[in-house]
C-alpha cells in the first residue's frame, strides 16, 4: 500500500525541498514567519515507481465500463471514447476562466455549439451549460422556475415529484426551499387522477423523468402537461432517461418549460467514479431571462459571454465543468443526428432483447431503455453480489420500490447481442440458486462481501481512525 | 460516414435476431410514444468520423490564443506531473461509477479514502468528503451544514467584502432555500478588518467566512482571533484555502475552525476554465450533516481490509428531500487526480511546492515594484501566488494592452491589477516584466 | 533540482541500512573498478525537474516546422484513432519484457498471436513472426533465408533498381556476411520489366524481390508471371508491401510469393521519422528458418488455450552464432498498436482505407495534371498513395519553392516530384493544388 | 476473446465502406480492375467498445514493470518514467523522415544531443543513434570494425567473445561474417591467459560486456585491452550491463573502441514487451569514418544530416527508432549527472542487498548491478514458475551457465529495501519448498504452467491452424 517507507515529516519553513524528488535537506530557512505557518505535515512520502505500482494495482481493482458489461440501470454506463479524452486534454483546452473574451474564442465557439446541440436535441428554446452535475441541474432549473413564478408575482411553494423520481429531484426542490409533494404511481406510470388533486395554485412546478425509472414512457404526458400549466405550474424533465428518445422525441415538443441534461449519461462523458459529470438546463424562451449567468452568444463572428436579462446569478464558481462539457460537444460532433438516433434505437432494443431474455419477472412494459426486473423471493441486494462472481457488474438494486426486489437494468447501447447473452447467462444462474449460495457471494472478487454496518456504527475515515 | 452510432457494435444480422426475440417488425415499434409528442424532424447535425471529430474540434480550440497567463483569483495553475494522466487516465477509474458495490470497486475507494486522510492531515481536522462540485459550492454547502447544526436561530453568515462575485453568487443560491442572508465584513489592507468583523458579528450570525489566503493572495495574520470571535457567538468559522496553501499556512484545526472548504484541484488539474474540485473538511461532531459522499474503512466476510461508501443516509438518495445535500455525482474522479499529484510530491514536495509560491509572488511583486508608475504590492502583507499592484495609467488600459503583448492578468480597480506567479511561470518572468514596464508606465 | 535519481526511492535511512547489511561504508565501495579506469570526472549534463524536462524538450520540438507532408516513399502518415494509444499506453504492455514467463504474459502473447493471424490472412502464406525492425531489415533477413533454405549455390538476390536508397545500403549489409550479391532488375514504366527481369534472372539467383505498390505507388499487374519465372529458377519470391496494401490488392500467396515482408507500421503508428515495424512471412517450409519470435498457441495445465513464444531454438540466446537472425529486442509494442489499428478498421475498414489510398492519389493526380507545366501521373499505371509527376521546372526549385509555401514533397528525378495523398491529406489538398499551381507553371 | 461477433468478409472492391464503422453495404463499384484485386478479406468485426475490453483485460494478463519487481538479469528492467512517452506522443515529434533538414530541426537537435550525451557517458568520440536494437547495434558495430580492418588492409576473420556473453554477439559476429572464436571463463571472468592464446592475425575483435553477465568487473580490463590492440584486433563493449557504471567508468577511458548503448535498459525507455528499443553505437575517433550514414551534426546554429566520409551504410532503412530515442534523451535530461549516476549506486546496492538477503547460494563477486545465485539441487525454471505464484516476476533463469541452476537477478534502482525484502522472502520461501510444489506451479496465475513441448512439436502460429 502507499506509504511502504512509512510517513515522513515535510519540514515546513526548514529544509524543505520537495518538487517530486527525493529531498536533499539544504536546511533554507522558511520564507515566512513562524506564526504563519504550521509546524510539520506527516504524509506518506513514496517515489514515482512506488506511486505507479501502487495505482496501476487499484485501478485492477476497480470495474470499469471497459471491464464487461455495466447495466446500471438509471446511470446510463455507455462507452466513453478515448478521442474525447484527448482532445480534453490538448493544451490549447487548458485555459483560465478570467481570460479576456478575445483570447478564448475557442472555448466559447464549444461551449455556443454545445449550447446550440443541447437546445436541438432536448427542442428547448435556449440553454445554459454552468451546472456542474445533475443534481446541480435540478437544483438550477428549479431556482429558473421559481425566478419565473416570483417575477410574475405568483409566490408558489410546493414541488410535485413521482414516487419513482431520482431522489435527487426532493432533495433539489428542498435545497431551493421547495415543499415537496410526492405523488404515486399507477402502473408504474404517473396517476393523472392524483395529478390532478395534487396541483393547484401552490404549485411551482412537476419534475417528471420520461421514460420514468421503469423504463416506461408516461403516455399521458400531454394530459399531464395541460394540468399543471392549467394550474400555473411549470413542466420539469429529469434528463438522465433522455438516452431513450433521441431523434424520438423531445422534451420541449411534450410540454416540458425546463429540463437538465446529463452529458455523463446520454452524451457518453466518463463517470470518473463519481463525477465530474455535467449538468446543463435548457429552458423555453419565456424563462431564458432567468437562466444562470453568464451564457455565451455569438456576435458579429465573435463570441461573448453575457447575463441573462433576470438571471439566477451561478450555481458554480466559474463557468461549470469545462473539459466535461467538452467531452459532450466531441461525442455530439461525432455521432451526429444518425448516431444519436441509432445509439437510442439500439439501446432500446438491448433494453428489450434483455428483457425478453430473463428468467426473473419483468412487470410492466413496453420498455425503452431500462426495465425493472423483480428478484421474486430472492434478495436482490444479494443477487447483485452474486452476479459480481460470474464476471459481470449487477444492476441498480431495490429501487424503484414500485417492484418488489428490484434490479434495475439499462444495457445501453454499446453492448453486443453476445455480451448481452452472456449477461442473461449470468442472470439466469444466479436465479436457479439459493439463498445460501446468494448470502455468502461474492467470492471471486479482489473483496469479499464487506460489512457495511459496522463500517456506518464505527466510521473510520480517515489514516488516523486506522491502527494497525 | 456510415450511419447509426459508432459505438454501437449491432450487424444487420444481430438487429434482425433481436427485434425477432423481442417480437417486433422494426426498431420504431419498439417506441412507446403518442404520435403527437413524436420527432420527425433532424437534429441537423452532422456526424463526422473519429478523424474528422478530432480535426473540427482542434481546428475550433485553436483560436484559444496563446496568450500567458498571469491569472489566479480562485483558478490556479500548477504542473501536474504526467503519472497522474496516465494513472488517473486507466480506464478501470475513469469509466467505473460510484462504488456502490464495492467488492468491485476497492481500487477508487481506496484512492478516496487516502483523499479524504490527506486532507484530514492538511485541515487537522476530522471529516473529509470525497468532493463537492467547487470552492464556491462547497461554501454554500458549508452555509446550509451551519443552519442545521446551530441549536439556537442564526440567519446570516458573514463573508468578505471582497469576496470573488461568482462565488457569493452561488453562496447566495445556496443560502435562499434555508432563508439565509449572505452579509459581508470589511477588508483591511487585503486581510479581514478584525474590529469590522468583531461589529459585524452577533448572535444572529451562524456562520463566519474567511478565506487563507485571501482573494488578494495575501495571507491572513489573525485567525486565532477571528476562530474565538465566532466561537463566542457560536458561529460556526468556515475558513477557505486549498492543500497548496494549506501545506505551508496555519492549521485550520490550530486556529479553531470548524469547516474547511476551498477548491482542491490546485493539485492534479491545472487550468481548466474553471473546473474545480470542492473539498469539505469538518469536525467530528458534524459527521452526520456532511453533504456528499464518505468513504469508510472496514473488513470484509475474510476479515481483510477494505472500503466502501458510509453513512449513505444522509444522502439524497435515500433520505430524499430530507438529505443533507442534492448532491449525487460529485468530482470523483479529479479528486484521483489530486491524491496522485500530492502522493508524487510527497509531503517536501507539497511545503516547497507551498514556499514557491511564496517566494515567486514576493520576488515578481518586487520586480513591478521597480517600474515606474507602478506599486507592487498594493496591501503591506505575506502574499502566497498572487499580489496587488497599483498603476498611474488605468487598470483597464493596463490589462488590455498587456494582452496585446501576449500576457493575461485580472483589473481588480480602477488603478489596480491583479498578478498570479507560480512555479509555471517561471520561465516566462522576464518578458513579462519588460511588457509591464512597457504598458504600465 | 535535488541530486540524485527521481526514480530511486531510497532514503538517507534505508540506504544507510542496505550499505550495512551488505557490510560496507559507502556506495563508492561497491564498486569493483581498478583505479587506472575510474571516471572521477562529470559528463557536464545538467539535471532537471519534471517540468523543465517537459519545457526542455517541447521547446526544442517546436523548431520542427509545421510543414503539411506529401511524403511517402516507405513512411506513410495514416489517422490512428485514440484507442491505439490508449490501450497500447497501459504500462502492463508498455513495460513488460519479452514473454519468456508465458504465465503472466498471457496478454501481450495473445495480441502477438493476433497479429501475426492477421498478417497471415493479409498475404495468404502460413507464418509470420512477431517482427523485424522495418522493411529495409526484414528484406535483409528474406536475403539471408533464401540462403538458407535454397539447395543449391545461389549467390545473387535481385532487386529492383528503383530501390529506396537507404533499403538497398541495409540490404547488402545483410548480404554481405553470406556471402550475397545485390542486382538489379530494370523498372518499365514504374512497374517491373518483366522481361528485362527475366533477361537478369538466372540459376544464380536466390531471391527475385519485386515491390507492389512500387516506391514510386504504382501497383504490380504481372505477379503472377514473375512469381513463374522465379520459381522456374528455383529462387525465392519476395514480395515488400504493407498491411493497407495487402487489404486491397492480390494476395500474395494467390501469386506465388514466398516471402512477403514490408512496413506493417503503416497501422498504428502514423509518421515517426521513420520507426517502422518490419513484417515477416512465409511459408510453412520455411518455417525453422524465420528470423524472431513466434508466438504459438498451446495449452496449460489445466487444459485451457494459452500461447507461449515457441520454436526458440532457431534464436539467438540459444543457438548463438548458428541462429537464424541476431534480432532479439524487436517491435513487439508497435505490433501491438498495429494489431489493435486493424481490429479497429475491421476488414470493411481496412478495404475502405486501402480505396481511399487508390483514391486520393488519382484525384490529386488528375487535379495536378490540369496545371500548366505539369504531367501527372508519369506512369500510366493504377496507383497506391502516391505518384510521380513531371515538372517543366526543376524538381528541386519545386520541391524548395512548395516547402516556402508549407508543403512536403519529394524531388525523385531532375523534373520529376513524388506526391503522396492519404485520407489524412484530406483537408489540405486544396491549399497544396493551389501552392503547386503557383510554384510549377 | 476477439471476434466474438464472428469474422467478418470485407468485400473488396463491392461495398466496402469501413471507416472505423460498422459498414452499410453502400453498393460502390470498386476501385481497381478486378485482376489486381483480392477477392476477400476475413478478419474480426469487431466495435469499438469490444476491442477496448479485449486489449484491457488482455493487459490485465500481463505482468509489467507497474504490476511489481521485475529483476530480470540482463534486462534492466527500470521503471519508465510517463512523462518521456508525453514527449515522444507529442504532435511536433510526428514527422516523415523526407522533410527537408530545415524542417526538422528540433528532430535534429535532440538527436545531435543525444549523440553528445551518449559520447560523454560511454567515454566514446562519435556516436551514430541508427541501429534500432542492442543486437542491431552489435551488428553496424562490428560492421564498422570490419570496414576499418579493410580499409587498413587487414582481413580478419574471427571475432572472439567469452562464453558468458550475450548469445546476440555471436549471432551478430556470425551475420557479419565473422567466425566466432568463444573464450572461456576463470572464475567467471575472461581468462587472460585463455585470451592471448585465443587472439593474434586474425582476430577482428573481442567483445566484451562489463560488468559480465555475473555482475563481475573485468578487473584485467587494461591487460586485456593491450592484448586485443597489441594484435591489432579491436575491442567491442556490449553496453547491455552499462547501468552499473554510470558516472564510476567509461568504455571509452577502459581502451573499448566500438560500443552498443541498450537506451531501452540504461536509459529507461519502455521494453514494449520486446521492444521497440534502440541500440545507439559509439566509436573512438579512428573509427568515426565507418559510422552508419547518416549521423547529426550542428553547422553555424543549424542542424544537419552528413554521411561519413567511409560510412558502412544503413542498417535500419531511416534514421532508426526515433520515438525511443526521443525517450532517451529526455530521460538522460531528466538525471543528469548526479541523477544517472545515483541510478548507478543505487542499482549496484540494490543488487547486493538482495544478493545479502538470500538463501540460495551466490558464488563469485563482488556484484555490480546484477548478481547470479545458484538454485542448487532445484530446477531453476521451477524456482522461476513458484515464484510467480508469490507475485513478483522471476529471475533470468539458466544462464549464464557457469552457474549451475542459475537465478540472474537484476533488481535495478527502482526498488525500495522494503520491496526487496518482499523480493527476497518470496525467494526464501520457494528455496524451502519441495519439488512438487515447484513443479506444479504457478498456480496463481492468469494461465498455468505452458505445455511448451507441444507448442514446439506442433507449431500453431496463427488462427487458421486453430480448430474450436
Amino acid at each position: 500500500g502507499c506509504g511502504d517507507d512509512g510517513q515522513r515529516d515535510g519540514d515546513v519553513g526548514s529544509d524543505g525541498d520537495g518538487d517530486g524528488d527525493r529531498g536533499d535537506g539544504d536546511g533554507r530557512d522558511g520564507v515566512l514567519p513562524d506564526d504563519l505557518t504550521r509546524d510539520s505535515l506527516e504524509l506518506p512520502a513514496v517515489s514515482e515507481p512506488e506511486i505507479a505500482r501502487h495505482y496501476t494495482r487499484l485501478s485492477q481493482m476497480n470495474y470499469g465500463v471497459t471491464s464487461g458489461p455495466f447495466p446500471l440501470g438509471s446511470c446510463t454506463m455507455k462507452y466513453n471514447p478515448p478521442v474525447t479524452e484527448d482532445l480534453a486534454a490538448l493544451p490549447t483546452a487548458a485555459v483560465h476562466p478570467d481570460r479576456p473574451e478575445r483570447y478564448v474564442q475557442g472555448t466559447l465557439e464549444i461551449m455556443h455549439g454545445l449550447q446550440d446541440y443541447l437546445g436541438r436535441i432536448g427542442g428547448m428554446d435556449a440553454v445554459s451549460l454552468q451546472p456542474p452535475a445533475g443534481a446541480a441541474g435540478e437544483f438550477a432549473g428549479i431556482l429558473v422556475a421559481k425566478a419565473y413564478h416570483e417575477a410574475n408575482g405568483n409566490d408558489r411553494s410546493e414541488v410535485v415529484i413521482p414516487d419513482s423520481a431520482h431522489g435527487t429531484n426532493f432533495a433539489s426542490a428542498a435545497l431551493a426551499g421547495y415543499d415537496v409533494v410526492e405523488l404515486p404511481s399507477d402502473d408504474g406510470r404517473v396517476d393523472v387522477d392524483a395529478l390532478e388533486a395534487a396541483v393547484g395554485d401552490d404549485t411551482a412546478a412537476l419534475m417528471l423523468t420520461n421514460p420514468n425509472t421503469l423504463g416506461l414512457f408516461e403516455r399521458d404526458i400531454e394530459a399531464i402537461a395541460d394540468l399543471v400549466h392549467d394550474a400555473g405550474g411549470l413542466l420539469y424533465y429529469d434528463g438522465a432517461n433522455l438516452n431513450a428518445l433521441l431523434g424520438r422525441a423531445r422534451p420541449g415538443d411534450m410540454g416540458f418549460d425546463v429540463m437538465h441534461y446529463n452529458v455523463h449519461k446520454t452524451f457518453a462523458t466518463p463517470h470518473g467514479g463519481g463525477g465530474p459529470g455535467a449538468g446543463p438546463i435548457g429552458v423555453a424562451e419565456r424563462l431564458e431571462p432567468y437562466l444562470p449567468a453568464p451564457r455565451v452568444r455569438e456576435r458579429g463572428g465573435k463570441f461573448e459571454l453575457f447575463d441573462p436579462a433576470d438571471s439566477v446569478g451561478k450555481v458554480h464558481g466559474f463557468q461549470g465543468n469545462w473539459p466535461v462539457l467538452l467531452k459532450a460537444y466531441a461525442y455530439i460532433a461525432r455521432l451526429g443526428d444518425d448516431g444519436l438516433a441509432d445509439a437510442s434505437a439500439k439501446a432500446v432494443l438491448n433494453a428489450n432483447y434483455l428483457a425478453s431474455q430473463l428468467s426473473y419477472d419483468v412487470p410492466f412494459g413496453p420498455f425503452h431503455h431500462e426495465f425493472v426486473a423483480s428478484a421474486g423471493d430472492q434478495d436482490a441486494a444479494d443477487v447483485a453480489k452474486r452476479m459480481l462472481d460470474y464476471g459481470v457488474h449487477p444492476p441498480t438494486t431495490k429501487w424503484p420500490e414500485i417492484v418488489p426486489e428490484a434490479l434495475m437494468t439499462e444495457p445501453t447501447e454499446i453492448e453486443s447481442k453476445h455480451t448481452l447473452d452472456q449477461l442473461a447467462a449470468a442472470f439466469d444462474a444466479v436465479a436457479g440458486e439459493d439463498d445460501d449460495a446468494l448470502a455468502s457471494a461474492p467470492t471471486r472478487t479482489a473483496a469479499a462481501r464487506i460489512d457495511q454496518v459496522s463500517a456506518a456504527r464505527d466510521p473510520r475515515l480517515s489514516w488516523r481512525e486506522l491502527s494497525e | 460516414m456510415s450511419e447509426g452510432s459508432p459505438y454501437a457494435p449491432h450487424t444487420p444480422e444481430t438487429t434482425a435476431e433481436m427485434l425477432e426475440a423481442v417480437g417486433v417488425e422494426t426498431e420504431a415499434d419498439l417506441f412507446d410514444i403518442p404520435e403527437p409528442v413524436r420527432f420527425d424532424d433532424e437534429f441537423g447535425i452532422e456526424a463526422r468520423s473519429e478523424r474528422e471529430t478530432r480535426r473540427h474540434v482542434e481546428h475550433i480550440l485553436e483560436r484559444n490564443d496563446d496568450v500567458i497567463e498571469f491569472l489566479g483569483r480562485g483558478h490556479y495553475d500548477h504542473y501536474v506531473p504526467s503519472v497522474v494522466d496516465d494513472l488517473a487516465g486507466r480506464s478501470e477509474f475513469l469509466t467505473s461509477y460510484t462504488q456502490y458495490q464495492p467488492e468491485v470497486a476497492q481500487g477508487f475507494l481506496q484512492a478516496l479514502f487516502e483523499f479524504q486522510s490527506m486532507l484530514v492531515e492538511l485541515t487537522g481536522l476530522d471529516v473529509a468528503n470525497c468532493s463537492t462540485y467547487d470552492a464556491a459550492t462547497a461554501l454554500g454547502e458549508a452555509a446550509t451544514l451551519s443552519q442545521r447544526v446551530r441549536s439556537v436561530s442564526g440567519e446570516r453568515v458573514l463573508v468578505p467584502d471582497l469576496l470573488r462575485e461568482g462565488k457569493r453568487e452561488v453562496l447566495e443560491n445556496y443560502a435562499a432555500g434555508p432563508g439565509i442572508t449572505v452579509d459581508t465584513y470589511p477588508m483591511d489592507d487585503g486581510n479581514a478588518d478584525v474590529d469590522g468583523l468583531a461589529e459585524a458579528l452577533d448572535d444572529d450570525v451562524a456562520m463566519v467566512y474567511v478565506e487563507n489566503p485571501t482573494v488578494r493572495g495575501t495571507i491572513e495574520e489573525n485567525l486565532s482571533t477571528i476562530g474565538n470571535l465566532a466561537d463566542d457567538h457560536g458561529a460556526l468559522f468556515c475558513l477557505g484555502s486549498d492543500p497548496v496553501a494549506l501545506a505551508l499556512l496555519e492549521e485550520p484545526g490550530a486556529v479553531g475552525a470548524d469547516v474547511v472548504v476551498g477548491d482542491a484541484s490546485t493539485l492534479g488539474t491545472g487550468t481548466a476554465y474553471g473546473m474545480g474540485l470542492g473539498l469539505f473538511v469538518t469536525h467530528e461532531d458534524y459527521l452526520r450533516q456532511v453533504p456528499g459522499r464518505l468513504v469508510g474503512a472496514s473488513d470484509d466476510d475474510s476479515g481483510r481490509r477494505a472500503y466502501t461508501l458510509t453513512l449513505q443516509t444522509r444522502e439524497q438518495h435515500i433520505r430524499r428531500e430530507r438529505a443533507t445535500s442534492n448532491i449525487c455525482t460529485n468530482q470523483a474522479w479529479v479528486a484521483l487526480r489530486t491524491a496522485i499529484h500530492a502522493a508524487w510530491l510527497g509531503p517536501d514536495g507539497l511545503v516547497d511546492l507551498a514556499e514557491t509560491c511564496v517566494t515567486r509572488a514576493r520576488d515578481l511583486a518586487a520586480r513591478l515594484d521597480e517600474i515606474e508608475g507602478v506599486k507592487a504590492p498594493v496591501h503591506d502583507r505575506h502574499h502566497f501566488r498572487e499580489f496587488v499592484a497599483r498603476t498611474d495609467q488605468p487598470a483597464a488600459a493596463v490589462r488590455a494592452d498587456l494582452a496585446k503583448e501576449g500576457y493575461a492578468v485580472h483589473a481588480v480597480g480602477e488603478h489596480l491589477i491583479q498578478v498570479c506567479a507560480t512555479e509555471t511561470t517561471e520561465h516566462v518572468t522576464d518578458g513579462f516584466v519588460a511588457a509591464f514596464e512597457e504598458v504600465a508606465r
